[in-house]
């Protein structure tokens, strides 16, 4: 582990846009753009995925199962239930109905998919988890964060490019 | 009449979003103060009533429901408004709601808790609520899962967890300039640990507009099949004027109603108190209360369609109630909702009044009162005037103790949400910011000579 | 277990009742009230507060009208503008009519009332949470809600007056739904004997605590199954099916000089107790 | 569930019915369904009482069934008791009484809640200024030893209610020992004039009505189904008459002023001017046209004109019941408050039984009664005159020594008798009583009575069905209350303090009723062993006699019928006032039984409360609604009563029910209602000398209240709103004879 | 494991726990659960009268090396009538003990004749103790068991009141609650031992009820014997 971290903000988004663009046509040994660069921004900026490439969501396979695990086992959950021992005839209607079962099915499909919706939102996105630790609180205000993970020997290319499009701020982890 | 303004800092987004998270207007804690005088007071009565039983509250035999299942609806049909902002609205892509989709998103989960609180209030063995709940038991009993009310039990579950997850995940990204931003202390814990780490890297953002649309996509049918739920407590009953086919959209179109009708009273106290003027605009108000006409008007429809189906149809039982409902004991509630619910709405189709900020307060709170009345409408006279002439009511008015629940619940939803507009930020800050980068862009790509375009849907 | 009962029993509980199927084998409790008999003299109310210890509510309570009567007598008048009811009054003893297709069940959330295998329509009290939903949903309007705790709290049975209780029924305590239950305990005492026994109840073995007071028999009360029965016999002399919304002879043109029908029929409760219409000289 | 097996059980077994049935706590009183508490299993926290001993029969969770007779009113229908864990539970007709066959009405079922009232005297009370002291019974029989040495025979008074039986025996033994004369038999409620009008008609005082013979019965104002005599058995003679004799239905018409439970079910109810009954009874007979001699003499000025101006009843009407009582027959023709309410009540009845006598009825459906061959056994008849003789001597003070037994006359007498006043004026006032009502609080020494369900006695009952019996009564549990005593014990240890030789034999009353019992054994039907018989009389509680049925007098009785013109209305009192009787509460004496106070009048539906009831025309006339407050005034005093609108009385009455606005008498009793005998003017019927209840002239003013009547209907009243609820259809609509 | 998911996993490993727990059969068994041991005022030894003699010598009844194995039904005579099984009256007690000279002077005889003399009724605690609104009725357990079936006394007792015979005075040893009993009932139960079907149908008769799992069985299971499953009606117990 001989990486280190280096996070550079910037108060344009074009000029963050450049940076990208830079580190991306630029060869540096030791730093792969595509792996070892995240972007952080205040807002959702749909651009980012533009420059940055398509990026596979998985978030709606979960919610998939997720509602065809609710609905199914709902609605069979709740018919074993009503054929439990004590099945009791109820205002002339089957002992299993379905309209209300139905009913009751589509309200489990609801609640499983979002439910498994949301856990697939925690794993995918990776949360809850410890911010790395050159989070900088100007993210969440109005600036973009550009977090590099690099090779010893090319931070200090990466720091002149960052440079160049005029940082606001470099950070930089402290050396092992 | 000033909107948003694009050069707004985002600094000063997060700053005054923050201040609402410190320093209200004395008014905030006068209203909460009150909150918690009526909240007691609905405590007490509750109490007293699940000593000596359910009598206290004045119900009678016949009529075995009164204004709990009345304001029980009527919560429950507030809750939806937050949905229609939140998730209808959102999927429509219309920016105006971003400001303002978050307290409502919050009106939604805490109206949804209130709604069920009657559901306990109004239970005859409170302490045995338990036997509804579908869960593997020693006995080997299940409830019933052919009744309405089961279903609505399940409905509202599914809608309020929905509902929280909902305003959770959308809240992340705010919860993370708060914990940013907060001075230490428990509240930057609370945050710290409700943020969850969210740190806006690409990655997480990617996945979040991914949830937040497919959360969003459930949450309408969900909010639509909740309310026909509580139509078809009614609708799935024999009883004249309860077996009406159009009640599930009815009650929609209702729930809509008095969540609108909510949502720009709760926008005026919020401007003022958590002095919101820069983000709470006044055109964004103009939009509200335009839907609000339009939803009224959907209303009033539905229930000229109601009196008009029943009038045509050879159910005699039901047209007795009609008629009873006009002329009867209940006729002021009656025409006074039918008052509060059509004929005051139209001072919203006054282009004078749409920005008038008196006005549309007073006007949203006889709104309110109108579509409590409906429900209270919907549920009281079929009892005093139902199939078997007999037990005709002669004497059923609610008891102080039922008023005292009644307004109680207002004083828990009250302090609930004032509670929450204090402990989080009720404006989503970086949906503002979105909003306003999204209209820069537009301002950069039309050029300058275009300005204050509207935009959204209408 | 649950799981196997649903699939080995899909035809079962798929059955609708009680057109799909007539399961009433060998109990199927009705009553047939003559109302030209009856003279609404209350003897009946009496005996049903006697035997299924229903609390005395007092003057105020009666008046918020909560009265505990599961019979209760109503008196109905002609409804011409005649100066004099000359024909005197119509009465009619009102009580749970033990629905085949009960309107009461399906809504409740607990399954606190459930239809039996005798045909009758039962209420658990102790399952029972108070949602009232059942009498909401009751045409006749023939439920009670327990609305205070008449026991303890009102102290309806000072005293002495608690050894008047009867031990085989219950005493309902605040926030349960109650009803007639057509006697049950007096009924599953008669059939757990017969069943002792290897035979099943005989005609006139078991009386309602109504029927058995009703000074001029204008209440017959039996099992429907058993032909011998009076009920069965009068149900059969009066063309009324029990799983019918309407009865053949009321299709038949120019009417029918038979006076049975149950009260709301065509809201398909199917209810099990059958009147038979007042009669009056036309003499006079 | 009588189940008829087990009480045959107990026939065979000997057991002596003085071991009680111990009160067990089996299975605990209260089975309740708990509140907020928990319901589980409390192992070893509730005890289980078991017996010390007992009998074969006693199985707890098993009930076991008694019979004896109901005391709630003189028809003496037979009970049967169940009794579980030594507690009754509840009573049901006896099925082998011919009297009421095994049917029981509301009055009957509620007397467990007297036997178990909890307002019931508990203990002796000797009056100590205005509180009552709890004394020993010792102390007790020697006080009332005491106060008779001081007063001679013609000194001491009693009255008490209907009695017969062997207490009767008793009684009178003690009344003669004493060397009094002064045994004044008072029923607020009685048919006296009936039975006088029937002596004179019939030549005897109460025949037996044979309603399910007959095909038509016209009543003018008899509540057979009500309160009238008998009811339980009526209403069953009333159920065979509708189901019809050769399967013709009977037909039902009821002439009255005020619906009564019987005019209700009339098929033809007519609204009769008040008082002229028999005016309308002449009006028929001449109607009919069949009468000759004097008869047709006497009728020949009651055209139908006239009748129909006198009576108010149209005369289509009147025309119609000619026609059917000519077509039908045999018809039956009943006398009840037209005979009763008026001061020529005996004219009224008079007339009203001629009917009978001119169709023919007399020995059709008009039999002779039974008689009893224990002449010393049946019923003293209670009347109303009696009373005012009492009252009269008492405010002369002719009296030292007053009995008071079970009667409540400081409650039933007209408020201007003022009988608390004279009852003040009797030295010493003993009280026997159940229950601290207004004339137990007014005496000196209050004896606590015996339930009639601990309580042994006979009864036999003034109107017989079918054959003469004696009703046993016993006691169906223990003494609930230690210090009360049966008023067989009570007269039976005062009648020792006069003649211990003649009864020192005897410990109690139930030696002495077994000893009279078995004393007679062979012509009570029975043979071989004392105990057996004995046992089988308990355990059928009933006791069948043989006796003959004597004849009637063919004759009809015209002469001396003269009826008064009906009065033009009074100024100032306008109205009638009719004081009704209705089934659940007759006099009042049962007002403290909570069944009985939530039991709803049949005709308004009205509980707990008493009301006036109002033609709707009058009340519209008067600008009156239905809760409105009252003021109803008569000559003697006023009360302030809520209004029901009854469509169901003549627009020139008034009508207020007996039984509520007790001043005493326990918290189910007292303070609610109103007493229509305390406005009641004290009026007589001329030749009986009996209050003319119906006589009491009243106005009625508006107050200015409003209150919300307590009833049971709803808003709509009792109309339907095209509802199929309750249906009917005529005769001419249905076909009978296929029924079932 | 990724950091990603070890929260996640967490979750959904807690969830699938509540979900299998959930799931499976609650096991309704006749395991033993002990009541409390209830303080009676006679400290009534049962497993004298009612336990097995002496089991090195069966032939030899004498009382102080075992048990009298008096049928449970002796004193407990009301259980075949009536709902409820009852306590002996003390004259049974007496009954016998007053021909019993050997024991006459043991202090809980001594107390039982206390309360014989003063003609009181000893004060039982209840041991069984079913909530207020459940009757159970021994009655028909006793004539379908033991009448019908003509299994033996102190097994059928024992089905609900456990080792009765072993005990001093009685203790609860069955948990008695509604999921216990249904579990009997959910059995299948022979209604037809081997053999011809008795005349008049099955001992339940014409019986049968709507639901098929709740007939009799159309066929004979292996051991020759039909079977049928309690009945499930709530309002056989709670009236």
């Amino acid at each position: 582990m001989s990486k280190r971290h280096l996070l550079a903000l910037y108060g344009d988004f074009d000029q963050a846009e450049a940076v990208v663009k830079e580190l991306r046509n630029t060869k540096i040994s030791g730093f792969d753009v595509n792996d070892d660069m995240i972007v952080k921004s205040p807002i959702e900026h749909p651009e980012v995925e533009k420059f940055l490439g398509e990026k596979p969501v998985y978030v709606q396979w979960f919610t998939l199962i997720g509602a065809v695990l609710g609905g199914s086992l709902g609605f069979l959950g709740i018919s074993s239930a009503q054929a439990n021992f004590f099945m009791q005839m109820k205002g002339g209607k089957p002992i299993v109905p379905l309209p209300p079962n139905f009913v009751l099915t589509y309200e489990l499909f609801i609640l499983g998919g979002v439910y498994i919706t949301i856990l697939g939102f925690l794993i995918c996105s990776g949360l809850p988890a410890k911010r790395s630790p050159l989070y900088n609180a100007k993210v969440s205000v109005d600036n973009i964060g550009i977090l590099v993970k690099a090779e010893e020997a090319a931070v200090g290319a990466l720091k002149a490019i960052f440079a160049k499009h005029k940082a606001l701020e470099i950070q930089e982890e402290a050396g092992k | 009449m000033k909107d948003i303004r694009e050069d707004i800092a985002w600094a000063k987004i997060n700053q005054d979003v923050m201040k609402s998270l410190e320093n209200p207007r004395p008014l905030y804690w006068v209203i909460l103060f009150f909150a918690v005088l009526t909240f007691g007071i609905g405590i007490g009565c509750e109490v007293y009533q699940y000593q000596m039983g359910m009598g206290v509250a004045n119900l009678d035999n016949p009529h075995v429901w009164g204004l709990y299942i009345a304001t029980f609806i009527f919560w429950i049909g507030m809750s939806h408004s937050g949905t229609l902002l939140s998730a209808i609205l959102h999927l429509m892509h219309a920016d105006w709601r971003k400001p303002i989709y978050r307290f409502a998103e919050a009106m939604t989960t805490f109206s949804l808790m209130t709604a069920g609180l009657f559901v306990m209030v109004h239970l005859g063995r409170l302490w045995q609520f338990y036997y509804a709940v579908p869960y593997p038991n020693e006995r080997w009993v299940w409830p019933n899962f052919q009744s309405p009310l089961l279903w609505d039990a399940m409905a509202i579950f599914t809608y309020l967890s929905s509902s929280v997850l909902f305003l959770f995940v959308g809240m992340i990204p705010d919860l993370a300039i708060a914990r940013d931003n907060m001075h230490s202390g428990w509240r930057k814990k609370l945050y710290t640990l409700l943020a969850l780490g969210w740190e806006g890297t690409d990655r997480q953002w990617r996945n979040f507009r991914v949830t937040y649309l497919t959360i969003a996509c459930f949450l309408i049918p969900l909010a639509v099949s909740v309310h026909s739920i509580v139509a078809s407590d009614f609708g799935m009953s024999q009883q004249p004027g309860w077996h009406v086919t159009s009640f599930p959209p009815y009650f929609v179109a209702g729930a809509l109603y008095s969540g609108c009708a909510a949502i720009i009273t709760l926008f005026i106290i919020l401007r003022y108190v958590f002095k919101f003027e820069d983000y709470m605009t006044l055109p964004i108000l103009k939009k509200i209360v335009r839907l609000t006409f339009a939803i009224a008007m959907v209303w009033t429809y539905l229930n000229c369609i109601e009196f008009a189906s029943v009038w045509y149809s050879h159910d005699a039982v039901s047209k007795d109630l009609l008629i009873q409902k006009m002329t009867g004991p209940y006729a002021p509630f009656w025409w006074a909702m039918i008052f509060c619910g059509s004929i005051v709405p139209l001072v919203f189709a006054i282009k004078r009044f749409q920005t008038n900020i008196p006005v549309l307060f007073a006007t949203s709170l006889l709104l309110n009162l109108g579509m409590w009345l409906e429900r209270w409408m919907i549920v009281s006279p079929t009892f005093s005037h139902g199939y078997y002439p007999w037990t005709w009511d002669h004497d059923q008015w609610p008891s102080m103790i039922q008023w005292g629940i009644v307004f109680g619940s207002f004083g828990w939803f009250t302090l609930l949400f004032m509670v929450f507009c204090k402990m989080f930020p009720s404006v989503s800050m970086y949906e503002v910011k979105e909003m306003v980068y999204h209209r820069t862009l537009h301002l950069k790509q039309n050029g300058a000579s275009e300005q204050t375009v509207e935009q959204g849907v209408h | 277990m649950s799981v196997t009962n649903l699939l080995n029993n899909w035809a079962a509980v798929r059955h609708f009742h009680p057109i799909d199927d007539k399961p009433h084998d060998p109990y199927k409790w009705a009553m047939a009230i003559d109302l030209d008999a009856c003279i609404g003299c209350n003897a009946c109310a009496v005996a049903c507060y006697a035997e299924n210890n229903l609390p005395v509510v007092g003057r105020e309570k009666f008046q918020h009208g909560q009265a505990m009567h599961w019979m209760r007598i109503e008196r109905y008048w002609n409804e011409d503008s005649r100066e004099f009811p000359d024909q005197g009054a119509e009465f009619l003893p009102m009580m749970c009519q033990q629905c085949e297709a009960a309107p009461c069940e399906t809504v409740c959330p607990v399954g606190a009332t459930n239809h039996t295998q005798d045909g009758l329509n039962s209420q658990i009290y102790n399952r029972c949470i108070g949602s009232r939903y059942c009498s909401a949903n009751c045409p006749y309007k023939v439920r009670y809600f327990n609305w205070y705790d008449y026991p303890t709290t009102d102290n309806v049975w000072p005293a002495e007056m608690n050894y008047q209780l009867n031990p085989d029924v219950t005493v309902r305590g605040k926030g349960v739904m109650e009803k007639c239950t057509f006697c049950v305990q007096r009924l599953r005492a008669a059939e757990v004997t017969a069943k002792g026994e290897g035979r099943i109840v005989r005609e006139g073995e078991v009386q309602t605590a109504c029927q058995q007071s009703c000074p001029t028999n204008a209440i017959s009360f039996g099992n429907l199954v058993d032909p011998e029965s009076r009920v069965y016999k009068q149900w059969k002399a009066q063309q009324v099916d029990l799983a019918k919304d309407e009865q053949e002879k009321d299709k038949r043109e120019g009417g029918t000089d038979l006076r049975g029908y149950r009260i709301f029929e065509d809201l398909r409760p199917y209810p099990s107790v059958m009147y038979l219409e007042r009669v009056r000289e036309s003499a006079v | 569930m009588i189940d008829s097996e087990s009480t045959k059980n107990l026939s065979g077994q000997a057991f002596d019915r003085r071991d009680f049935l111990k009160v067990l706590g089996f299975g605990g009183t209260a089975v309740a369904l708990s509140g907020c508490g928990n319901t589980s299993i409390e192992d070893g926290k509730e005890t289980v009482v078991s017996y010390v001993e007992a009998k074969d029969y006693v199985i707890p969770g098993v009930a076991v069934y008694f019979n004896s007779t109901c005391a709630q009113c003189d028809a003496g229908c037979s009970i049967t008791g169940k009794i579980r864990e030594g507690r009754v539970l509840k009573l049901e007709g006896n099925p082998e009484s011919s009297i009421n066959r095994g049917k029981l009405c509301g009055l009957g079922q509620a007397s467990v809640q007297h036997h178990y009232n909890p307002d019931r005297v508990r203990e002796p009370l000797l009056r100590n200024g205005d509180k009552g002291q709890a004394i020993s019974w010792e102390k007790a029989y020697e006080l009332i030893n005491e106060k008779l040495q001081g007063a001679k025979g013609e000194e001491v008074a009693f009255i008490t209610g209907d009695v017969s039986g062997h207490q009767k025996v008793l009684l009178t033994n003690y009344i003669d020992s004493l060397g009094s004369k002064n045994h004044f038999v008072y029923e607020a409620v009685a048919p006296a004039v009936v039975r006088a009008g029937n002596l004179k008609s019939y030549g005897v005082e109460m025949p037996r009505y044979r309603i399910d013979k007959a095909k038509v019965v016209l009543s003018f104002g008899a509540d057979f189904l009500g309160t009238w005599i008998s009811p339980v058995h009526f209403a069953q003679q009333y159920a065979a008459f509708r189901k019809g004799v050769d399967g013709q239905r009977g037909v039902l018409i009821q002439a009255e002023s005020k619906m009564t439970l019987t005019g209700a079910n009339a098929d033809r109810w007519l609204a009769v001017r008040p008082g002229t009954e028999g005016i309308l009874a002449l009006g028929i007979i001449n109607a009919l046209g069949i009468a000759t001699g004097d008869v047709a003499e006497l009728v020949k000025d009651y055209d139908r004109a006239r009748v129909s101006r006198d009576t108010g009843v149209e005369p289509s009407n009147i025309d119609k019941i000619a026609a059917i009582l000519r077509l039908r027959s045999p018809s039956l023709i009943l006398a009840g408050s037209a005979a009763e309410g008026y001061v020529h009540g005996m004219q009224n009845a008079d007339a009203i039984n001629l009917l009978n006598h001119v169709l023919g009825n007399v020995g059709k459906t008009i039999e002779a009664p039974v008689s009893v061959p224990f002449p010393q056994l049946t019923q003293t008849k209670g009347n109303t005159a009696s009373l005012k003789k009492l009252n009269d001597d008492l405010a002369a003070g002719k009296y030292k020594v007053l009995f008071n037994i079970a009667t409540n006359p400081v409650y039933t007498a007209p408020a201007s008798y003022k009988y608390g006043d004279s009852m003040a004026k009797a030295g010493f006032k003993v009280a026997f009583a159940h229950y601290l009502d207004e004339t137990a609080l007014q005496a000196d020494l209050v004896l606590p009575l015996d339930s009639e369900m601990e309580d042994w006695g006979t009864h036999v009952p003034e109107y017989l069905a079918d054959t003469a019996q004696i009703n046993i009564q016993q006691p169906l549990m223990e003494r609930l209350h230690a210090n009360t005593r049966g008023m067989g014990d009570i007269l039976l240890t005062l009648v020792k303090q006069r003649k211990p030789e003649e009864y020192k034999a005897f410990d109690d009353y139930y030696g002495y009723l077994r000893y009279a019992m078995l004393q007679n054994k062979a012509a009570l039907g029975g043979s071989g062993d004392d105990d057996v018989f004995w046992n089988d009389t308990l355990s059928k509680g009933i006791v069948k006699l043989s006796g003959a049925s004597g004849a009637l007098s063919a004759k009809a009785a015209v002469e001396g019928l003269k009826l008064p013109q009906p009065e033009e209305a009074d100024k100032q009192y306008p109205l009638r006032l009719i004081p009704s009787v209705t089934s659940n509460l007759r006099d009042g004496r049962h007002t403290n039984q909570p069944w009985i106070q939530e039991s709803p009048d049949p005709l308004t539906t009205i509980v707990w409360d008493s009301w006036v009831e109002v033609h709707p025309k009058k009340a519209l006339e008067l600008g009156i609604v239905e809760g409105d407050i009252v003021k109803v005034t008569s000559k003697t005093g006023s009360v302030n009563v809520q209004v029901y609108v009854f469509p169901g009385i003549h627009p020139e009455a008034v009508s207020i029910p007996m039984g509520r606005g007790h001043e005493a008498m326990g918290r189910y009793a007292k303070g609610y209602g109103v007493n229509p005998f305390g406005i009641m003017d004290a009026v007589f019927e001329g030749s009986t000398g009996e209050l003319a209840m119906h006589e009491t002239r009243v106005n009625i003013a508006k107050t200015g209240q409003r209150v919300i009547v307590v009833k049971d209907e709803g808003p709509a009243g009792g109309k339907q709103m095209g509802r199929r609820v309750a249906l009917s259809r005529s005769t001419d609509q249905v076909d009978l004879s296929k029924e079932v | 494991m990724h950091r990603y998911l070890r929260f996640p996993f967490m979750l959904a490993s807690f969830l699938v726990a509540v979900a299998c727990h959930a799931a499976t059969e609650q096991t309704l068994t006749t395991e033993d659960d002990l009541g409390p041991q209830v303080q009676q005022p006679i400290e009534f030894p049962h497993y004298r009268h009612a336990g097995n003699r002496n089991p090195v010598d069966p032939t030899n009844s004498d009382p102080t090396k075992g048990g009298m194995e008096i049928n449970c039904q002796y004193c407990h005579t009301y259980a075949r009538r009536s709902l409820t099984a009852g306590i002996p009256p003390l004259q049974k007690c007496v009954g016998c003990h007053q021909n019993i000279p050997t024991v006459r002077d043991k202090p809980r005889i001594v107390e039982l004749f206390k309360y014989w003399d003063a003609k009181k009724a000893i004060p039982w605690k209840k041991v069984h103790d079913l909530p207020d609104f459940v009757r159970f009725n021994h009655e028909r357990h006793i004539k379908r068991f033991i009448e019908q079936q003509g299994r033996p006394v102190q097994e059928v007792c024992g089905y609900c009141h456990g080792q009765v015979k072993e005990m001093v005075t009685a203790r609860r040893q069955k948990p008695i609650t509604m999921g216990w009993c249904v579990s009997c009932h959910m059995k299948e139960h022979v209604v037809v031992a081997k053999g011809a079907i008795p005349e008049g149908g099955t001992p339940i008769g014409k019986q049968d009820y709507w639901y098929t799992f709740q007939k009799p069985a159309e066929t004979r299971n292996a051991e020759g014997e039909l079977t049928a499953k309690g009945p499930n009606d709530c309002w056989l117990c709670h009236k």
